[in-house]
């Protein structure tokens, strides 16, 4: 398993506020990373630089390097971000459907990007929709507009629109915490098997479930990143005491 | 997976293009309104001065001034505030304090829209029907004020329904906890907070006034009267119905122009103060409440 | 505080009774409008306390008020066109009496007219008279008197004249102002819907916070604008600049028109597609960008999708304001009451109408009933968009 | 299968491998015992190590469990029961590893009489029974199985009780073969807390199974209402 990603000494500022202090790390290709840590650690904004979403907040400025497949992807051509986005997909917190048919949310990022062939649409949403665990309970009613589907099948949903376009890396910001323990456990199930496929990073607020899911977890807290390493190691032996803190809850 | 590069570069120019476009458009728009704007000022300014806002008009209403379609005006807005502010307040109270969720409220604030949609000759007609003819006060002061006070009442407890609605709920609460009875608390704790927006309501309600025609042509508006109103039931001139008149069906349009020119230019001025007044309340207030 | 008890509840009833108003209005506006307006039907369109007479032998017994209108435009001259027999049409009012008897034969105080009037129309049996009950005391032997039929509701929607003063009946066919309101509106919002999307979406979207904060307030400042205003701006600029362009006779056309309450439309149209727009989840956007998508992409395909019944609130709204608005479509479609053919024409709106007559309509007459009736009609279109706006809002997804 | 369930499998196979493991270690000791095969003591004791290895990853496997997937309810059970069930696993390693260590400590065969009238063959039989049986009961879900345990640790105990009695007499009957005599001594002292692992075991099962605490209880309701 090679470094899929890695970033180099990265800060980042929003304005006058220093978001991320100097965060080195890399992970593995075809491994699910958590970034645990309590909320506005950064954690969410680390996950945002490697498909450069940060870029659409106004007054952002990131030194350091984020590399993907060894190129730094800060140093791309603008025009080249359409790109680094097809390769990198994303799954949000709350499932956000596009007001539009099953069908048509699955097949956006083909269509966006200038697929035109009918047939290998509606072949990719089959094979992304089978992929995220959806396609047994909409094959019926893809017509039928997605916010018909319950807030689980929402969120599936909206990993099948992510997995469409064939990204090799996946970002996942809290992709279960609007959910109930039921469609919860469908997701962390899905993104066990997705990670023989795609590599995976998930920023979570449920260190549960950074546990279930990850093969390695990040500790962040007030911008830095404290401690990281195996999922199996940070839950059973950390060793920082934050971290230690962190995780028994005797935080603060 | 491999993506066509030529269509991928259609969606670059095409993104480009349709920026520009809606700038451009934009822009234009703005520069559209401000153009009738400049040109209103422009030749308006020039007819303007002491004399034309003190004096009756003269000659056809070719010469002179605008002082009565001024004051009576005045009268208008003055008149059909004194009675959209406290109904429309009251109402408005009611809507967002007393009435419960459910079919009453729903209908209440179904009837409010409805008001505020009907256009406005249709209040002209209904206020010459009801006030004009039914309750006998003429083509009068009395009737155009209620009428443009009906005109008005929705706008007046739409603003004050919001500005209740901004209230934090734990004034209420703080209020109730002490033992304040519902009215106590509405009067003194809810309503001196919501205060600024309710007057900025009063102030936009105003400026919509002062601009009516519709309503008053048949209620209060007088086509030529070189006098001030005596009494409530005296008919008036009126601003928005004097640049009508003389622009449309005087008997010396082109001789009237310059008179018109200058009528607008007042009338704009009017309604522009009344509105930047609303705006600069509005702000001043918002950012205070923020502060808090 | 004894005094509070009996004050709260006064104070609070007030407020209830208030809370009320706006109801107690509209019901107010639904009765006097609808009690003029539909009595408006079921009455002659001959004026009150005439009739119209035709010779005994004369098998048309029966006519409209247009066939009335063009009888006595001498339009039609022969009885054929109307299905009766093959003679010429004479008109007879007491002016042509004045010529044909001598005062000696009327009598001092006209008291022999009647008798007058009979031998007249006995003399010419194609003849039609029109004259004041008064005179004719309904006692003509050698005549009998016209049905008209009387003003429908079916004949006043679908009637095609409008020419409520004419005499001796009055033609009220409300589709030519229908139909000019509906012209006039409709273009308004296809000139003015494209453009103020396009700048609703630049607000919402593109241009940049400061650009926004700058643009907005001033669109708004616009919406409070006078309509007499943009009316008279329109007569000086748009009216004389349309006239000069298409090379016409006037330049107070349905375009015009169009124009001036597209440019009156823009505001609200703007404003409300804009706040529409703006609800648009920020994670909506980002899930688009995240796929690749461009961010002209994004606002075609999720933004606007997203935003549809907002926008189409808007549209509505904005046709709604444009249907019922009064001053600046009185001052620049030329009001001229005729079916509207082309857009080059001058039109009449409703609104107009109401404006431009009820001044002159006797008090409680058919003309100032159809102008209530004409409320009416407004009135109910205003309900119905009011209505579905409200239905459009509450469609919004979440 | 879930992440969970896909660990909890793995937990399980582990344990009912290291369970054949002690199972086959006891019947390789009793074998030894039988036939005085020296060779095959000591593969039993050599192959202690991998109980030993047994035990410690199923302990840091069930540690993982609890700290990345808080298991609730039955596969709560599990986890407790596994890391029980591992624990008394060992020492029943343990003491097959002892007996078998016995056996190594032996310098002549025994003399089968002294095998006879000590009974330690038959309660080296019994043990082994009894360890087969709970596995067969945990892998089978059979509670009833499990129950039985407490019954069959009576024989243990009888014959462990008369033991000192026996060996005293064949001491006495010969006196060639002391050192022999309280070897198998040592050893029914050791295989009688087979018996008791056992228990503990089935007490695991019951507990794991039919969510039971039947530790500590009297002889009735151990034994449920059968």
């Amino acid at each position: 398993m090679g470094n899929k990603l890695e970033t180099i000494d990265v800060n980042l500022y929003y304005g006058d506020f220093h978001a991320l202090k100097g965060i080195s790390m890399f992970i593995s290709e075809n491994s699910v990373t958590a970034l645990i840590g309590p909320s506005g650690c950064g954690k969410s904004t680390y996950l945002r630089l490697f498909n450069r979403m940060n870029d659409l907040i106004p007054n952002t400025r990131i030194e350091g390097q984020v590399l993907l497949d060894g190129e730094d992807i800060y140093q791309i051509k603008p025009s080249k971000i359409d790109h680094l986005r097809r390769n990198v997909g994303m799954v949000f917190q709350k499932p956000n459907p596009f007001p539009k048919s099953i069908f048509e949310n699955v097949a956006y990022g083909l269509r966006v990007n200038g697929i035109t062939d009918k047939s290998f649409i509606g072949a990719q949403v089959e094979k992304t929709l089978r992929q995220a665990v959806l396609w047994e309970e909409v094959k019926d009613k893809l017509k039928k507009s997605a916010f018909e589907l319950s807030g689980g099948q929402q969120q599936r949903l909206c990993i099948a629109r992510a997995l469409a376009i064939e990204p090799s890396v996946i970002l996942m910001d809290e992709p279960a915490s609007s959910l109930d323990p039921i469609s919860t456990g469908k997701i962390e199930d899905l993104i066990f098997e997705l990670k023989n496929l795609y590599t995976i990073i998930v920023v979570t607020h449920n260190m549960q479930q950074a546990g279930r899911v990850s093969d390695y977890t990040g500790f962040f807290y007030l911008g830095n990143l404290i401690e990281f390493d195996k999922t199996k190691k940070i839950f059973t032996n950390p060793s920082k005491p934050e971290t230690e803190n962190y995780i028994t809850g005797r935080f603060g | 997976m491999t993506f066509p590069e030529s269509n991928l570069r259609r969606k670059k120019l095409g993104q480009a293009l349709m920026f520009g476009l809606a700038r451009a458009i934009s822009y234009g728009i703005v520069a559209i309104l401000l153009l009738i704007l400049f040109f209103i000022v422009k030749q308006g300014i020039g007819v303007v001065n002491w004399r034309f806002l003190t004096a009756m008009p003269e000659n056809g209403m070719t010469q002179g001034g605008i002082f009565p379609a001024i004051v009576g005006t005045l009268y208008l807005v003055a008149g059909s505030m004194l009675f959209a502010f406290p109904v429309g307040v009251m109402a408005g109270i009611y809507v967002n304090e007393y009435a419960k969720e459910g079919p009453v409220k729903r209908f209440v604030k179904m009837m409010t829209n409805n008001l505020a949609g009907v256009p406005s000759i249709i209040f002209g007609l209904f206020g010459m029907a009801l006030f004009v003819n039914e309750l006998n006060f003429g083509a009068s002061i009395l009737a155009g004020s209620l009428t443009l006070g009906l005109l008005a009442l929705p706008i007046v407890i739409r603003t004050t329904e919001e500005a209740l609605k901004s209230v934090d709920d734990t004034f209420r609460q703080a209020s109730y906890a002490l033992g304040g009875s519902k009215l106590y608390t509405v009067r003194k704790v809810v309503l001196p907070i919501a205060l600024p927006n309710i007057l900025t309501g009063l102030i936009l309600a105003v400026g919509r006034v002062s601009g009516e025609t519709a309503p008053i042509l048949f209620t209060v508006a007088a086509y030529f009267l070189p006098k001030l109103p005596g009494s409530v039931f005296d008919q008036c001139m009126a601003l928005p119905y004097h640049l009508y008149v003389i622009s449309t069906s005087g008997t010396q349009i082109e001789a009237s122009r310059p008179m018109a020119y200058g009528t607008a230019f007042v009338l704009v001025v009017i309604v522009l103060i009344v509105n930047i007044l609303a705006t600069l309340l509005r702000n001043y207030f918002g950012k205070k409440v923020k502060m808090n | 505080m004894r005094l509070r008890r009996f004050t709260e509840p006064v104070f609070e009833s007030l407020i209830k009774i208030s809370g009320y108003s706006t109801g107690f209005i509209v019901l107010l506006i639904v009765i006097f409008l609808f009690k003029e307006g539909i009595s408006f039907f079921n009455l002659s369109p001959v004026d009150e306390g005439s009739s119209l007479w035709v010779h005994n032998s004369n098998p048309v017994k029966k006519l409209t008020a247009p066939q009335i209108k063009d009888i006595f435009d001498q339009k039609i001259t022969n009885w054929k066109a109307l299905g009766g027999n093959d003679q010429p049409i004479s008109l007879c009012t007491l002016d042509e009496l004045g010529e044909a008897f001598t005062e000696e034969q009327l009598g001092a105080k006209f008291e022999r007219l009647p008798a007058c009037i009979d031998s007249y129309i006995d003399s010419l049996p194609g003849t039609i008279g029109f004259f004041p009950d008064k005179q004719t005391a309904n006692a003509l032997k050698n005549a009998q008197p016209v049905q008209v039929d009387k003003v429908s509701f079916s004949k006043f929607i679908s009637g095609t004249e409008w020419f409520p003063t004419s005499r001796p009946a009055a033609s009220m066919g409300v589709m030519p102002l229908l139909l000019g309101t509906l012209l006039v509106s409709f273009f308004a919002i296809l000139f003015a819907l494209p453009l103020g999307l396009a700048a609703a979406v630049y607000l919402a979207e593109i241009a940049d916070e400061r650009v926004r904060r700058i643009l907005k307030p001033v669109i708004e400042l616009l919406a409070g604008i006078p309509s007499v205003v943009y009316g008279f701006f329109g007569l000086v600029v748009i009216v004389p600049l349309v006239q000069s362009t298409f090379n016409l006779p006037v330049g107070e056309t349905a375009l015009a028109g169009s124009i001036v309450l597209a440019i009156m439309a823009l505001p609200t149209i703007i404003t409300v597609s804009e706040d529409a727009l703006r609800t648009t989840p920020r994670a909506m956007k980002e899930a688009s960008l995240a796929l690749g998508a461009s961010q002209w992409q994004t606002i075609r395909k999720v933004v606007v999708p997203y935003a549809a019944s907002g926008i189409t609130a808007a549209a509505i709204l904005g046709i709604g304001r444009a249907i019922g608005e009064t001053m600046a479509a009185l001052m620049v479609t030329g009001n001229s009451a005729i079916m509207p053919r082309s857009l080059l024409q001058p039109v009449r709106t409703i609104p107009a109408t109401i404006a431009a007559e009820l001044g002159e309509a006797p008090f409680g007459g058919l003309h100032f009933k159809a102008l209530f009736a004409l409320g009416c009609i407004l009135f109910i279109i205003t309900l119905i968009i009011n209505f579905l706006v409200e239905r459009v809002s509450a469609k919004r997804v979440r | 299968m879930t992440h969970l369930q896909s660990e909890l499998k793995s937990l399980k196979g582990d344990i009912l491998e290291m369970w054949q493991l002690v199972v086959n270690q006891l019947n390789k000791g009793k074998e030894a015992l039988t036939n005085f095969d020296r060779d095959l003591a000591e593969e039993v004791v050599e192959n202690e190590k991998r109980v030993n290895s047994f035990e410690l990853k199923i302990d840091r496997d069930c540690e993982n469990i609890f700290a990345l997937f808080q298991p609730v309810a039955t596969d709560l059970r599990l986890v407790l029961a596994s890391l029980k069930i591992c624990n008394n696993l060992e020492r029943i390693g343990d003491i097959a590893c002892s007996v078998a260590e016995f056996v190594l400590d032996a310098d002549t065969d025994f003399n089968k009489s002294i095998l006879e009238s000590t009974k330690i063959l038959e309660m080296y039989g019994v043990a082994n029974e009894m360890v087969a049986d709970t596995l067969e009961a945990f892998d089978q879900e059979d509670t009833r199985l499990a129950r039985t345990m407490f019954k069959r640790d009576k024989i243990l105990d009888q014959i462990d009780q008369n033991a000192l009695d026996r060996v005293e007499e064949s001491i006495k009957n010969h006196p060639n073969q002391v050192r022999n005599s309280l070897l198998v001594m040592s050893m029914i002292r050791k295989l009688e807390r087979v018996g008791d692992q056992s228990k503990n075991i089935a007490e695991e099962i019951i507990f794991y199974f039919e969510a039971k605490v039947v530790k500590h209880k009297k002889k009735k309701q151990k034994e449920g209402d059968e």
